[in-house]
This record gives C-alpha cells, structure tokens and sequence, in this order.
C-alpha cells in the first residue's frame, strides 16, 4: 500500500470516523457528549486493557529485546519536554510556566492516539512487538516530572514537590495503567479469562470513546484564537519534529516496522488525560487555555486522521 | 418509625447556622474538603456539577466537571473557610464560594 | 412454526421476559431502573449499533434492489401521520395540537421494537435484508416534520420553525443513528473490527435495556387513566391497522419474508425516544400524558409480546 | 497553597447577590441556559436532577429527568431572568425557579 | 417563546415560602418522599450527593451514597416535616434537616 | 495440583489481583471507585448474569438431583444465622440487635465470592454442577428472615414486619437474582442470543468490579477498631467453620467436588449487598461499623484470597 491509501485507510476506519461524527455533532449544536460516569468508565476500561495487555507480553518478553526500546522510552521521556520547553520559550516567547505546561502535556503520551495506531497497523495488516503497550506507562510520567521540574523555580504557587509527585504517580490513569501491567504480567495464562471482555471489544469500545473525544476537542476549539497563531504552528509542527525523532530512536533502539511506527505515535502524541490534571495542580497559574487546546484540540485530530499514516510512512522508509 | 401513625409530634427547635457553599473544580476536590476538615468543620455534602463562569476553564474533562461542597457550621469556622480560599484558591482557581444562613435540626451537633 | 408456537417463541424470548421483569419489580413497588447515565449510554450504544449495521450492509446492497423499500420508508413516513392525525380528530375528538403530537408518534418508528422484531426472526430462522436497519433511520424524521406541520397553525406557542427542525435533525438519537449509517457505509472492510462490540453482545445489551423499558413503561401506567378510553382502544387497534399496511407496502416493495414483517412491525411501532423531544420542545401545549403513555406503556408492549408475530403472520399470508 | 501553614489569613468581604435557582425538564436545559445568559448573568451552575411536582409530566425519559440551574445575580438581573421564565416558561413546561440571598466572596466579580 | 425577542417583560410577583432540605442516606429515600408527601407537601426535587459527617455509616455502597431532597412548602407543613424527622429518623439514621426562606415564582401553587 | 499451588493460582488470577490494586490504590490515597452509576450497573450485570446462568441450568436438570442440593440450602439459610447469632452472643457478648444483625450477613450468601469461586474451580480445570447459581438465589433471602426475627423482640425500632418483608424480597439485588433465575429456566435455546454479553465478558467484568470491591473495602478498614478484637476474629474463623459444615453438607448432598467447593463457599461467605440493605431498614440501631467491616473488609478478602482454595481442600479431602 503506498502512502495516499494508508491514509484513506486510516480516515475510513470506524474509529477516525466516529471522531468526525463527535465533532459534527458539537458543530451543528447538538450533544453526543456521553454522560460523565461513562465517560470516566470508558476510560478506566481503556487504560486498564491497554496495561494488562502490556503486562501480559511484557512476561514473555525476553529482557535483552526488552532493554533496548525500554531505554529508549526513558530517555525520550525525560529529554522530550526539555526541545519542547525550549522551543516554546524561545521562538513562541511564552512564559517559564506556561512553557513548562504545554511541554509536560507534548513530553507525555496520548494513550488514544497509541491505541488508534495499533488499530491502523492491525487495519494495515502491520504486526508490532506485543510490550508496546507497556512502554505507554513508562512514557506517561517522566516527562511531566521533568516539566514540572523546569516551571518550579519560577512559578509563585506551585504545590509543595510531594504533593506533586503524589499527584503524577498517584493518578487515576497512572495507576490504571501500571496497575494493569502488573496484573497482566503477574496473571500468567489465566489472563485468557478476560480476554472477551479486555480484548475482543477494545476497538469497538474506542469507537464509542471517540466519538465522545470528537465532542470534546470540538468544544475546544472555540479556543482556538485564545491560543494564538504560534501554539497552533507548534500544535502541527511539534508532533512531526518528535515523530520522526521517535522513529529513527524506535528504530535504533531495535523496532519492528510496526512497533518503530507505534514508537514513533507516541514520542509524536500529547497527553491530555494524564498531563493536564497534574500540571493544574502543579502549576496552578499555567493557563489551561493554552495546553488543552494545543493538545486536545489540534494535536490529537492531526495525529489520529494525518498523523499516524505519515510516522508510519516514515518507520517505513527507515526499514527500508 | 415506632410511633403510632397519625400521632402528631412535638414542634421541633432548630439553631441557625451559616451554610457554607463552595463549587469548584473537580480536580480540587480533595483540597477543598482538607481545607473544610481544617478550619473546623463537623461535615460536608458533596454533589457533582457543572457550570460555566468568566474563565470557564477545566483542568479535565477526565476528571469530571465541578464539585459542589456544602457545610454547615458556625459563624467563626465559616469565616475562617473562606478566609483561606480567598488567599489560596481564588487567584488561580476556578472558585465560586458564599454564604447563607439555614435553621437546622439539632444544629448544635455540627458547632 | 404455526401462529400460536410463534407467539409462545416471542414471549419467551430473553427480550420479552426482562421486559416483564420490569414490569414486575415496578409493581411490587422495587425499582429495577438503571442509573440514568447508564440507560442513556445503553440507548447510545443501541442507535449506534443498528445504524453500523444498516450502514454496512447498505454500502453493499444494489441500488435497485434498495431504491423500493426506501422509497416506500419515505412514503409511509409522510403519510402514516396524517391518517392518524385525522382519526384521532375524527373518532378521538382530540384538541388539534394532541392529536399532531400522537401521530407524531405514531408515523415514527420505535427502535427497540424493530430490533425485538429482528431477534425474534433470528430466532424463528427466517434471513431479511440487512439494509432494514438504515430504513429505520429514514422512517425516523419525516412524520414527527409533517405532524409539526399540521399542529402549527393551530398551536399558540410553537418554537420557531428553523429551531424545530435543528431539533429534529440535530436530536441525539437521529443523529447517532443517521452517524452510525454514514460510518457504516464509509468504514469498509473495518467495520469487522467493531463486530465484538457492536454485533456479538447486542441482544444481550437489548434485554439489560429492556428490563429498564419495564421498569419505565409501568411507571406511566398510572397515566392510563388520564389517557382515556379511547386513546387505549387507539393505542392497540392503529398499530395493526400501520402493521397491515406496512406488510402490504413491503411486499409490493419487494422485501423478503422477513424484511416485510420487519418493514410492518416499523410501521407499526410508535416513537418513545426522538418524537417525545421533539414534539417537547415544538408543541409545549400538547398534553405528555396522552403520547407518552399510548405509545410507551400500551403499543410498544403489545407490539412487543403479540404485534411482532401477528404482522409476521400477515407478512407470510402476503408472501403465501 | 503557598501560605506557611497555620498562619491566620485576613477576614474575607463579601457581597450580598440574589442567587436565582431554577428546576425545569432536562430538555429545556439549553433554553434555560440562553435565557440565564441573554438576561446578564456572567454565570452559572448546573446539578442533575429529578422530583415530582403537581403536573409531573416528563419529555422523555432519554434525555433525563430534570435540571437545576443556579447563578449568582445582581437584583435586576435576578428580576429579568424571572420575568422572562414566567412569561416563556410557566404555562407549558415543568418549571420552578425562586430566589434568595447569598453573602459572596469576591461577589463584585458577578454582576 | 412567543413573544418577540427583546421585548420586557412585566415584573414577576414572586411569594416567600420555606424550603426544607434534608440529606440522608439513599435507602431512605422512599421513605422520606413519602414523610414529606404525608406532611402536605406539594412536589420535591431530589438530588444524588455524598457526604461526611460525624457519624459517616453508610447501609450499603451499592444503593448509593446519600439523597438530598429540597421541599418549597408553607410554614405550617415545614413544622410538621422536621418534627416527623427528629421523632423517627434522627435517633438511628445519618440525616441532616435544614429550612431556609425562598422567594417563589407563582408561590401560591405550592401550598 | 497441591493446596499450595491452588492458592497461588488462586492469587495470580487477574480478579484478585485486581481487588489487591483497588486497595493499593486507596491505600496511596488515589481514588480508582469507579462512578457510582456504573457500580450500580455493574452489579445488576453480574447478578442478572448469575441468574441467567443458574435458570438455564435449572430448567434442564433432573428433579432428583436437584431435591438434595436445593434442600440443603434452604436447610443452611435458615440454621446458620443461628449459630452465628449464638457464637456472637456467647462468645462475642454482642448486644441482641447487633449480632442479629452480623448474623444476617453470615448466614445469607456473598455473590462475589460464589462467583470467584466459579473462576478459580474453573482455572483448576474442576467442573461443578451448572445450577449452582441457582443455588445462590435461594441462599440469600432465608438468613436474613430469620435473623431479623431473632431480633425483633430487643429491637425498640424495628420497622413494621411487612415493611421488612417488602424490603428484603423485593430488594433490587434479590429481583436480579430471581429474576434472572426465572427468565433463564423460561428462555430455554434462545438463551445462547444473549450468551456474547451474559456469559463470554463475565470474567472481565468481574475484574473490574472488583477493582472497585478492593476500593470499598480499603475505606473500611479504618472502622476495624471501631469493630474490636472479637470481631475480627469471628470474621476469620466464622467462615472456616461455616466452610467446613457446608463442605459436608454439600458432599453429603450428593454435589460433585467443584459443587461442593462452590457449596461451601456460598455458606462460608457472608452477603455485603442485600443483607446491609435490609438490616439498614429493619434493624436501625444495629451499627453498621460492625456488620460492614467484618463482611465487606475481613471476610469478603479473606474468603478470596485464601478462603476458597481452604474450601476447595476441604472438599477434596472429603470427596477422597
Ligand atoms: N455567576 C455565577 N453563578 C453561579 N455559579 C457560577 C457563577 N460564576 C461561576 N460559577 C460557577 O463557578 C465555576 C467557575 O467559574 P469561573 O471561575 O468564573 O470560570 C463555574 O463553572 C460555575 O459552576
Ligand atoms: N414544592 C416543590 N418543591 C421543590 N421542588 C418542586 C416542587 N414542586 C415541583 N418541584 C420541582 O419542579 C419539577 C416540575 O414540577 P411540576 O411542574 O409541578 O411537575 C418537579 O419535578 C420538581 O423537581
Ligand atoms: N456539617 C455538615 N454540613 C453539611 N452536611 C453535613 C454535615 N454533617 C453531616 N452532613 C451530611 O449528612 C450526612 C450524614 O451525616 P452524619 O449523620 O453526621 O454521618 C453526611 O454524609 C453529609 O452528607
Ligand atoms: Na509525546
Ligand atoms: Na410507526
Ligand atoms: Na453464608
């Protein structure tokens, strides 16, 4: 398949298009906003599924192929907000704090944008390395540690460094995440039991979430100009900076085709579940305005319809 | 439940207390109630909301919308939980707190 | 399987009898009622499904095989409510706003009672066109339009036509299920990996929802008084009056044995989730008593427990 | 949040404001919301829920039970937004709507 | 929604009645509906809500957490439901009881 | 497979290992509850599922296999709180209202632990009776009864005795249950629509309620002071003895070795979803403090964690 028809490949799938349809809803003033309590359900169901499914590969991983892209996530998670934050301070003029926010939020990983790629290389008949979806939950926190890190000094009302850090690592998401890699790589062989329910409607439960999504980065949008023109140019540009680096480091770090693109997906990819609770703890006096938009609003529909086709497009001519 | 049905019970006397109401954003949630729990408060009632305001901005849309707290205490403690969330919540929040008078059952309890 | 086996078939299906439990637990004073962000998440999940699936198979079907039963959806759509309206003025006497609200109802089309009818075919081993679901979302709209239409110049406070017509089409349910359509026609090949999601578990999630039906429907018995006589004679007779006609039109229309008893039962079957809102909101005087208790606590489980195998009798009579 | 611990904050001014409460169907909500705005609130706060009343009539189900929408006014706003309900809203639909008095911090931001 | 856009509405006569809010545990709930329906209240609205308070039992998580109930009555009938409160539920059961005073749109037509 | 074994397999399933996170979580003060309309919704899934299950069996097993199981329960509902009443009465000095109270919870059935049971005899490859969930419908109304009735001479408060009845047969989790029973032995063949949602995601659906169980029972472990040094102990030795007479009861029933392990399970667990319900409403001055935190934080953990593999030996060494 060449380019053109991975991305029609990728627009047309139910997910995608469930993401247009939430987004057409908002724009016509109608309401596909699912109620809150399944909206946090949804997620908790997504999270958790994505970790038990890491953990479960991640204990038949062999260490040596393991170590390798384990690294590699590490050390971009931690360098990653570090390009952003300079970026941001030095040709968008923003402030230490708000610089610091948004690079928390591009450092981290959008664990939707990582599923929907996995769904576009199943889709594109691309196989990855099963212990992708672990490396999600060593890729959520470093970054939002280290951004927090660089704001402290200048920021007058940041939370006390404790309650910080009880915040990152103590979160719904994180927890979900991590707790469903240890349980998946403790669980052993009966992890098959809840498979029909982890498993086999994952993709379809996506859809349903997407659609939810669509409705939600739709309403963002009237933010846009609150955002100003530079955040939307960093919006676009940023992710395909840190996703061709994330693809050449999958690909050193020892990748397949699939699990470089995957690497790739989610170096490229901003957090807007993880991240923005943290940072508005952190960093109370950060202007959400200009994080959420950047990430919910324009990066996570540029990754999901254009994005992911292209990093692929890039892993593959690093194969090649 | 004992008594017999129609019997009609004594009038019954209440206390006036101020009803502190806070609604914030979620993500405080905890904070908020610590802050409650400090200055002296017996009790709260928590609901979930929503709501838009001047700034109108979320943290997240994960961690659900706003909380509403509402506490009933005394003159003094409902002085002194608006006094903090005056100083540390009101610049950089989403925070919307007031107050009023209730006459409540047994109120003693909660001074 | 002659009548009566049919009728026993029906009633003891899984569908049927969570809707008696319901019933039931509202009698004996219990709430079996979900949550209310679960039945609208389940009502969502609903509409979507069906619109995948008609989407899906219409991508795949002929056109001229098609261009019938649509245009015949169409016509009864426009039609249906205006012989309602006019007997429900005639030998009803109602109030000429009343009236348009219930034939609202009643030219539009309850979605959980089309899907009973698919179940119950499943069942009874009878195949019908997998398009029927996309009909449903066509027989949707038009009659709660023409009833508005005939209701205006009587109604004193109307909303504006142009805010009536958003909220028609812009509706939750419309657009679900005119959004699960277009997804399914769009989608492809990728709609199979939504199937564990939306396929598999559907009749499954369909007994969950209708045990909440119950719980609701027999909570507006006590309306029935209020409704009257007439209007109970009204809510059992014009379904099989629309049953009979719809079989007739689906035949003419070339539809399968089954694809005509799903086609009548749609005729026959009166909205209780799009028509209600719209009819709120566009016709306030008209009185809610009067259309929510005729077509959610009398036709929809007559058409639920004896409808659906009586106009599948006249459908196999017609094909005979 | 940055204050030292245990350090006594200064006593809060409040401004006293009419908060208008409205219940209605749940399919008003966006109706209702636009009423609130167009008549000069700056804001409001939004609670599921349900009751029954004298009329007890219902749209649908599917869209859920009932709305309370709460926002904090100045008196001519509290005025105009009950007038506008009254005339709009009372014949047809399942409405409550009252007003009291509530004692806000920072309560000059509302009006 | 009838009249046309812009035009000012007359000024709303709105009567003061009481509002009794009590909160309680949600496998109350009927209960208390039917106390306050008993005592001569015309309609209720009722609200999911948790809590804490100084008891903070709870008879079950699976039947939720608390209720709120809020009952626009006259005077008399806000007596009558405290006073059926504090004899049968406050002795064994988590229930907070308050009344305040309201201004009410077309207030006749809940007393 | 030795005991050892079995309790490591029982450990490593991803049930229990999803109730340590939920109190792991709580522990680090994170928050993973789960919205209270979904845990609402969950139980009704689980329950409905339960009974489904349990009728589907029921309607095809023999009369005279079933007259010895069915027997034995009815006997143990209603001779068990009994013993526990006495046991706290004499040993535990409780006052009357309270250990009627406790006892109501022991002697009725805990549907989460039967269901854990099911997945650990089904993960050791031991098969059981089918109609075992059946059982368990009529398992949890008897106790309770009774219980209430050996108070209600102390009680000062107690609510009317028809008000109670009302209360604990037409409690929601008891018309799931028999509901579900009922539905499932009138569905006969049509019950497979319905299996892809009842019986295939059981498990995973399972996991993650009882993330939230974890959470539950992790806020209540600070009233175990408040419950005192007897009590905990009662709520670890009470369901060894119960488990050991149920044991015997099971095998002498004529239950095959996962029947009899399930059967003991189902005596040996104590009820933390009808019974706190009904004695809330019946008993009000029993203190909840310590009839929740002996069932909900003491017995409910242990019987999954180490209960049921003791259970499971027990039944084997009779079965030998
Ligand atoms: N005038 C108002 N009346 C009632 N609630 C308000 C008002 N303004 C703000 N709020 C509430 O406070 C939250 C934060 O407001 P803001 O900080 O102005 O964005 C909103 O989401 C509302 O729930
Ligand atoms: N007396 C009342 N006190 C509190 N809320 C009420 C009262 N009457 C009605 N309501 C609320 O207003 C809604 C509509 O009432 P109604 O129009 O009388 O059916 C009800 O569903 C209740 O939520
Ligand atoms: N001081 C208070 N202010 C507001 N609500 C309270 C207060 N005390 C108790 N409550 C509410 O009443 C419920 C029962 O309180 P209690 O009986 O003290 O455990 C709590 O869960 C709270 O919702
Ligand atoms: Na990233
Ligand atoms: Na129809
Ligand atoms: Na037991």
């Amino acid at each position: 398949m060449d380019s053109l028809d991975l991305v029609r490949l990728n627009l047309a799938s139910p997910m995608v298009l469930g993401f247009v349809l939430g987004i057409v809803a908002t724009l016509v003033k109608s309401d596909l906003k699912l109620p809150e309590a399944l909206h946090s359900g949804l997620s908790s169901y997504l999270l958790l599924a994505i970790g038990l499914k890491g953990g479960g590969e991640l204990a038949q991983a062999p260490l040596d192929q393991l170590s390798g892209p384990l690294l590699a996530t590490l050390a971009i998670g931690i360098t990653s907000p570090i390009w952003c934050f300079a970026a941001l301070r030095t040709f968008g003029k923003l402030g230490v704090v708000d610089a610091a926010a948004i690079a928390a939020h591009y450092g981290s990983v959008s664990v939707v944008t990582f599923t929907a790629c996995g769904t576009f290389l199943d889709g594109a008949g691309v196989g990855y390395e099963g212990f992708m979806s672990a490396l999600v939950a060593f890729l959520e926190v470093p970054a939002i540690v280290v951004a927090i890190l660089l704001a402290r000094r200048a920021s007058t009302s940041a939370a006390p460094w404790g309650e910080t850090l009880r915040e990152v690592l103590g979160g719904k998401s994180n927890l979900l995440l991590c707790g469903g890699v240890a349980i998946g790589a403790l669980a052993g062989p009966s992890l098959e039991q809840v498979k029909p329910f982890f498993v086999d409607p994952f993709k379809g439960v996506l859809t349903l979430f997407l659609i939810d999504m669509g409705a939600l980065a739709a309403r963002r949008l009237s933010d846009l100009r609150a955002a100003g023109g530079f955040l939307a140019v960093f919006a676009l540009v940023m992710p395909l900076v840190n996703g061709a680096i994330g693809a050449w480091l999958g690909e050193f770090a020892g990748l397949s085709l699939g699990g470089t693109t995957i690497f790739a997906t989610m170096v490229a990819s901003a957090s807007y579940i993880a991240a923005p609770v943290a940072v508005r703890i952190a960093l109370p006096e950060a202007n959400p305005a200009l994080y959420l938009t950047s990430s919910l609003a324009i990066t996570f529909p540029f990754n999901l319809t254009v994005g992911i086709p292209v990093y692929h497009a890039i892993a593959r001519w690093l194969h090649a | 439940m004992r008594s017999p049905a129609g019997s009609t019970p004594d009038p019954v006397r209440t206390v006036a207390l101020k009803r502190v109401t806070i609604v914030g954003e979620a993500v405080l949630e905890s904070r908020l109630v610590a802050l409650i729990r400090a200055a002296g408060a017996k009790g709260f009632t928590r609901i979930a909301c929503s709501g838009e305001g001047s700034r109108g901005v979320r943290a997240s849309d994960w961690e659900g919308a706003n909380v509403k707290l509402e506490s009933l205490v005394s003159p003094a403690v409902a002085d002194a939980i608006l006094a903090v969330l005056a100083r540390d919540y009101f610049e950089h929040f989403a925070v919307v707190a007031y107050v009023d008078e209730v006459h409540v059952v047994r109120g003693d309890k909660y001074v």
